[in-house]
């Protein structure tokens, strides 16, 4: 959870990603501009002191060369994935991996030239065909893995995903279908980032509910991806906190 | 504003005051929702230093609360419907006060039912606690059999709640008052008149908001709970409009606190102690800072117990 | 969500509207106290752009108002107790009707009393004049006679002055609402059971504010309304509630709108126009580029008429 | 009126004097650092946009050759008082005009080399004694006024003050007691700059209330010297706009 000292406007602190951490005690975020918040972090003039909880939460499964990661990536999820790119380099199995990632255009897909060096593979998407495969990076997905059926390959694949709500819930179908163990990072609205809110709850399949600041944001798909109205009978009309 | 200059820079200030039947180190509290069971702020401030904390509503049994999404921002503040989630008194009895027991501050624990039997059931469940400093009813909590209404909102109604709870509960008993009626002080009386050690004012505001390029409300339950800096002008006026009636038990002020000014500003009007909801999300530790704030500003201005701060705003001429 | 892909860039959305027997330009007003009589904002913005303006509330007689200070800021809001300070029926249908006739857009008058009778003879005499498109009863005034509660907090009280002013008020009368009650759904009934052609949701809530150094409120009359975005969610929940219970009347909805998607909030829990109050202070020209950006969500979002927006909120799955 | 690009946090706009008006249209403002709004001013970088609406309300009444104008400037009322001298030097009677100024210590009187380039006779005063006379500038318009009492002097005087409220009164006693014609410039908190609101009230002699951003700042001392008290008649307890 990151905040500028911007008064009061916005209220809560932003959750963020890191995005890479260096030896120093130094680390990278990338943040896209959306609303205010964001807006306000693209305006601060660098060495602007801002407050920082974290890290909070999980991450990725590590990697391991005895099976190759997957790495998907659309827009602005990329931070979670860079990072698992990044271990994967460091623990000498980025050839195991392969980051596909997909955004509108080709503004939208950054650090193209440092993943490259981290010596991991990069497919890329975009929707109007401006850079790599005209199309969704959940097509690049299924290319993916058709060229691996076809190829009857006993390699072992594993997907993790990061990006909008509506491809999440596309790749862990994919991820389903072909029966191939998934991971999804989570986004959801968040207050305070250590599980006393409670606003950060997402329908799961083992209980009612699951945070995604505490118990997230990474999720075995087949955990997040059960339907959330079984979970809403002790649902109230507001107010009630 | 007594000031006695050569006293100022040698003792420090008496932070600590009582209320509803509690001493506490000072007068600032955590708020019941915004800090979970206690444990989760361990490690970001000192539970110790502070003067107390109220633990997540509880009932009877585990409720798995609201679907999601459940809050969002808005000018100043937030909407939250969590749906009032809670491990329920066994598992809070269990796995929360353990911890609790030696966190070294006051403990209270926020409590609520669904029925009125169930209101009494958990109360005394839970004033039977080792561990438990004091109780804090939560009467935001629609009524199931009243249709949906809350408890809180008819002063009968809510008298004769308090009045069963009081009569199980030997601990001391605070009642959390809603904003959403036109006459606070009715409500602070039922509470007064039926037995209550103190009154908790206020929770959160009933509001709503609306993603436009969707149309649909923010959160899930269409209505949620206002709470930050944006409702502070109204808890306030409510605090000065129970202490000017005279009700006669002392008042938790609450609503919007962000600093020691904030905390402040309810004692003169008349609170005893307050409690830091909402700002605990916007950072951690801000109850703790908030209390160096209070002493700071008593320091400057030559108070040299808090309590003179109590109730001591200047009105007319 | 209809969309009409060709006719997007060709025409321009409509945006007229109907509320409470009028035709608006569009569906952005003014509101009563934050745009004076109109004249002081013709440099500032094109009142001929405007859906209407609606002017300070109006007495009887002129009044005085209150001591200063009478304002203070908030978060995200401000605090007023102006004490209904105004001209006076005479001197405004003297001194500001003539410009208010030529200005080119609609013009509600704000009113009160504070009796009974007073309300009822300003109600006349403003409904005579000729310029005046329509009148608002202010009810949020204290009543002398019951001892200083607003007349708007009863709905029996309520329903009374609403029947008596309709008896003699032959434009389209439109009542506001207080938001200082648990109960807006049996306000708005009892104005529409007595014949109403409106209701404007909401007036300020009543808030408070300490200066502590001074120990004394931060206004001069202790309590002052609050405004501003801290109190849209509260106002748009407050629209909503009164959208939902059917009303046969339509709703203004009023509080906290900055932009156009606050205003398009508001047409989307079910008001018919909207009214934009504080804003003006922060930019005067607001009203103005409100108009414009909801001009330009619709035609994003392919809405051909604002109408379309009006209570289109999507609820439950 | 002037607002930054910073949210709603402050709400309002912030009611500032012109300090200076050079020929180009450009302006020059000078605020004291008091609390967010001002602080967020002080940290815009070089460059920021700005809302502003004004000129608004009146002026000092303009300097002339007949009269000797005692303009007293308590610390960040300086200001109005300033672009008074500017306009006498503009008119060519600065020689005619003196500025008392005081403030807490050196550090609070600012501009005094261009003061002093206006031609325009500078008498400070500080309650620390760092420069100028120890104690207020109201001791120092008193030893003024006796000075001119003993020499008998023909002079005509007139007093234009403007700074902490106190020390407005205290000006407006001292001119009284002389009999000397005085102009005060008065704040009060605003929120629209354009008569609207009627939040900047204040009690004046003729009628109950007059405005501080319409009728003023400037109003004759006799005017607004008046006990607030009996205009309080309709005074009724809050909510009431
Ligand atoms: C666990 C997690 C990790 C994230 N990591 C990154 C990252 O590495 N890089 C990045 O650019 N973005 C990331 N996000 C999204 C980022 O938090 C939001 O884009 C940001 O909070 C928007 O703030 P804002 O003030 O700019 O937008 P606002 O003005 O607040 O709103 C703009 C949009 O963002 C959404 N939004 C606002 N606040 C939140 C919130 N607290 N949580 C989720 N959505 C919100 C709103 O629904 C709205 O649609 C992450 C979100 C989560 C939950
Ligand atoms: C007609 C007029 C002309 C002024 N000219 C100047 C000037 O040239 N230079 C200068 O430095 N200051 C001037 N001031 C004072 C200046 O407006 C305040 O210092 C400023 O508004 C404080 O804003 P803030 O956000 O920094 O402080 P805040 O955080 O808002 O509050 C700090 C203190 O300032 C006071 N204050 C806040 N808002 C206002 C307001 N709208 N009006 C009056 N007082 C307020 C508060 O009571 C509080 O005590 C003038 C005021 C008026 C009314
Ligand atoms: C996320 C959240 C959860 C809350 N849960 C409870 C609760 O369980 N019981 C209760 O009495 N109040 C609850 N509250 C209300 C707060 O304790 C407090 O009364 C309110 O937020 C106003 O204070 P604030 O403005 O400082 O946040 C909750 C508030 C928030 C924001
Ligand atoms: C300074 C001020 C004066 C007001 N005067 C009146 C009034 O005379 N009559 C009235 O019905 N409402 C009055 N109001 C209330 C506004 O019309 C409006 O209902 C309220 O401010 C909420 O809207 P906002 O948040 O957009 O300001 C006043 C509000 C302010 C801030
Ligand atoms: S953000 Fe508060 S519980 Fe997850
Ligand atoms: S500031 Fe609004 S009337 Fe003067």
């Amino acid at each position: 959870m990151l905040r500028g000292d911007w008064g009061r406007d916005p209220l809560l602190p932003r959750p963020l990603s890191l995005l890479s951490v260096a030896h120093e005690g130094r680390a990278d975020l990338l943040a896209k501009v959306v609303g205010k918040g964001t807006a306000l972090m693209e305006r601060s003039p660098p060495g602007s002191r801002v407050s920082v909880l974290g890290p909070l939460g999980n991450s990725f499964p590590m990697p391991s060369a005895e099976v190759t990661d997957l790495l998907v990536a659309g827009g602005v999820g990329l931070p979670p994935l860079f990072m698992q790119a990044e271990s994967a380099a460091r623990l000498g199995v980025a050839n195991g991996s392969e980051i596909l990632y997909g955004g509108r255009t080709s503004r939208d897909l950054v650090l193209l030239g440092e993943m490259r060096g981290l010596g991991i593979a990069l497919r890329l998407a975009t929707e109007d065909g401006s850079l790599g495969r005209r199309g969704r990076v959940t097509d690049e997905l299924e290319a993916r893995l058709e060229r691996w059926h076809a190829a009857a390959s006993t390699q072992l694949l594993r997907i993790m995903a990061c990006g909008p709500r509506e491809m999440l819930w596309a790749v862990g179908r994919i991820a389903q279908s072909h029966g191939i163990e998934c991971y999804l990072s989570l986004e959801e609205q968040m207050a305070c980032g250590i599980g006393v809110c409670l606003g950060c709850a997402v329908a799961a399949q083992t209980r009612p509910y699951r945070y995604v600041c505490k118990d997230g944001p990474v999720f075995p798909a087949s955990e997040v991806m059960a339907h959330a109205t079984a979970a809403s009978t002790s649902r109230s009309e507001g107010g009630a906190q | 504003m007594t000031s006695s200059p050569d006293s100022l820079e040698e003792r420090a200030p008496a932070l600590l005051t009582t209320c509803g039947g509690i001493d506490f180190r000072n007068p600032v509290l955590t708020a019941s929702g915004t800090f979970g069971y206690g444990q989760e702020f361990d490690a970001l401030l000192s539970l110790r230093g502070l003067g107390g904390l109220v633990t997540k509503g509880i009932s009877p049994q585990p409720r798995f609360g609201n679907p999601p999404p459940r809050i969002c921002e808005t000018a100043a503040g937030m909407l939250n419907s969590i749906g009032l989630e809670n491990v329920g008194v066994e598992a809070f009895a269990r796995e929360k006060l353990p911890f609790l027991r030696t966190c070294g501050t006051r403990v209270l624990v926020n409590f609520f039912g669904t029925t009125f039997d169930e209101y009494v059931d958990c109360g005394a469940r839970l004033a039977a606690l080792d561990g438990v400093d004091g109780l804090e009813m939560n009467v935001s909590c629609p009524n199931i059999k009243a249709g949906g209404i809350e408890f809180g909102r008819d002063p009968l109604v809510l008298g004769g709640l308090v009045k069963a709870c009081r009569a199980v509960v030997r601990k001391p008993l605070w009642v959390k008052l809603t904003p959403n009626t036109s006459d606070i002080v009715a409500l602070a009386r039922a509470c007064a008149d039926n037995g209550a050690d103190a009154v908790s004012i206020i929770n959160t505001i009933t509001g709503m908001a609306i993603d436009v390029r969707t149309r649909r409300p923010k959160i899930a339950t269409v209505f949620g709970g206002l709470s930050g800096p944006a409702i502070k002008p109204v808890a306030l006026r409510m605090v000065y409009q129970v202490h000017r009636a005279k009700i006669p038990i002392p008042i938790c002020g609450i609503g919007g606190i962000q600093d020691g000014t904030d905390a402040i500003e309810f004692l003169l009007a008349g609170a005893s102690c307050v409690q830091v909801g909402t700002q605990s999300f916007v950072d951690p530790a801000s109850a703790e800072r908030i209390i160096r704030e209070i002493e700071e500003c008593c320091r400057a201005q030559g108070v040299t117990d808090v309590r003179e701060l109590i109730g001591a705003l200047a009105v007319g001429q």
